[in-house]
């Protein structure tokens, strides 16, 4: 699995992107996110205002609850902001 | 989709031509009554010295195609042109150009207004603030920005199968 | 008058430059944050040739002169640029350019709405349509334009002593 | 008094403008309109459909109660049709 960091997230967690093999019970966006928390201090840190993290699986918006597995891309960042 | 209209989507680092990009929609057609355009420029509020535009490569252009397209299944276009530029953009540098042509004037303004909107809510770029003194700061959204994108209706593009709409919200 | 921003007003036979107004409403500026524009062009509907334009020298650039100043006190604009076309014009021609600047781009892209809404009903011009058949008509004065121009409020226009709007009306 | 027509209306009459000099009476545009209707058919046929007719005083749109006098610019022409 391929995880993506964007903006502050990828600042905190101190690299850009990582190839990733979580075990079989992480199976959506919020049990990668757990699971991704114990990887580094750094993780850790980017990840502790959850509520200020948006997830993306494959390139589309997901939620929470979003299922993830091996060969998925999954990006983690900030609310967006363009324009 | 209504079908015949597809969008023109860059994400790029160099600058847009506005001229070319008018002309692009309007030249050899007698069917286009209205253009309407939106350039976003960067603003020299409180000494920044530059911003810095992040995106997701791959994902930002997937996610404005399918911003645009939705404009043109919702009004009758003739062509619609979002540019969006990323990378680092100095006090007066244009960001990002709108582009809606209609037959009718209505349907290019509020096009215009509505991919505007959506971009500054939807589209994934972060901005970083860099200030004179060396000091930086990522700006966050902004609750007035989520509302001005609601007007336009979440609700009923949900329930006409924007899915990425009803996908929407945080991670946790 | 909100003071500052006095709007740039011509009336003109001859083709205008989109992207030499809008730089001019841009280049060495770091305050705005929006530039909106809107371009109005001749479509060729069933079977038309030509349209021409006949203003009124004097009174046309008057009129839109008060428009594009209600549109300056009324906003927060940093620039105003109307241009609008006379004479004979074929499919595919631009007839009218509105653009706008603000620190914000809800105020560009308001006001650049508001100010073609106007046009259509306020600003003296008359057209009439030539057709491939020889045969010529004159444009009327449209109902749905009306209603666009209403939604503005023509009533607070009014309340704020616009004094044109005040006096708005048939002369029987 | 200089009175200028525009579109159909200066069509109908048959000129872009002329000098008038009405009597005192004429004190108004509707009374204008009266007044300037007898001057030709020309004149009756532009302003027949006077409901269709828009005026402007000194190059403002006037109502038919405005005032009018000697060295006005009085102008007649249909509903307007910019943009």
């Amino acid at each position: 699995m391929r995880v993506l960091y964007f903006a502050w997230v990828r600042q905190k967690v101190g690299v850009a992107e990582e190839e990733v093999a979580p075990p079989p019970e992480v199976r959506d966006v919020a049990g990668l996110i757990a699971w991704l928390s114990a990887r580094s201090p750094g993780h850790a840190a980017a990840f502790a205002q959850a509520r200020q993290v948006r997830a993306a699986v494959n390139q589309e918006f997901a939620a929470p609850g979003a299922p993830v597995g091996p060969g998925d891309e999954v990006a983690f960042f900030p609310p967006v902001t363009g324009g | 989709m209504s079908g015949a209209v597809v969008p023109t989507v860059r994400v790029q680092e160099v600058p847009f031509d506005l001229a070319a990009e008018s002309a692009a929609l309007t030249q050899g057609r007698v069917d286009v009554g209205g253009l309407a355009s939106f350039v976003g420029l960067c603003r020299a509020d409180d000494g920044l010295a530059a911003l810095v535009l992040e995106h997701y490569p791959g994902m930002t252009e997937r996610a404005i195609t399918a911003i645009a397209e939705q404009a043109c299944a919702r009004w009758p276009l003739t062509g619609c042109t979002v540019i969006h530029r990323h990378g680092r953009l100095e006090p007066g540098a244009p960001i990002v150009l709108v582009l809606t042509a209609s037959s009718h004037r209505a349907a290019a303004l509020e096009s215009c207004a509505f991919l505007i909107d959506w971009l500054k809510t939807r589209a994934p770029f972060w901005k970083r603030e860099e200030f004179a003194g060396g000091a930086e700061r990522w700006v966050e959204a902004k609750a007035e920005d989520d509302a001005a994108a609601a007007r336009w209706g979440e609700a009923e593009a949900a329930r006409r199968g924007d899915a990425e709409a009803a996908r929407r919200g945080g991670a946790t």
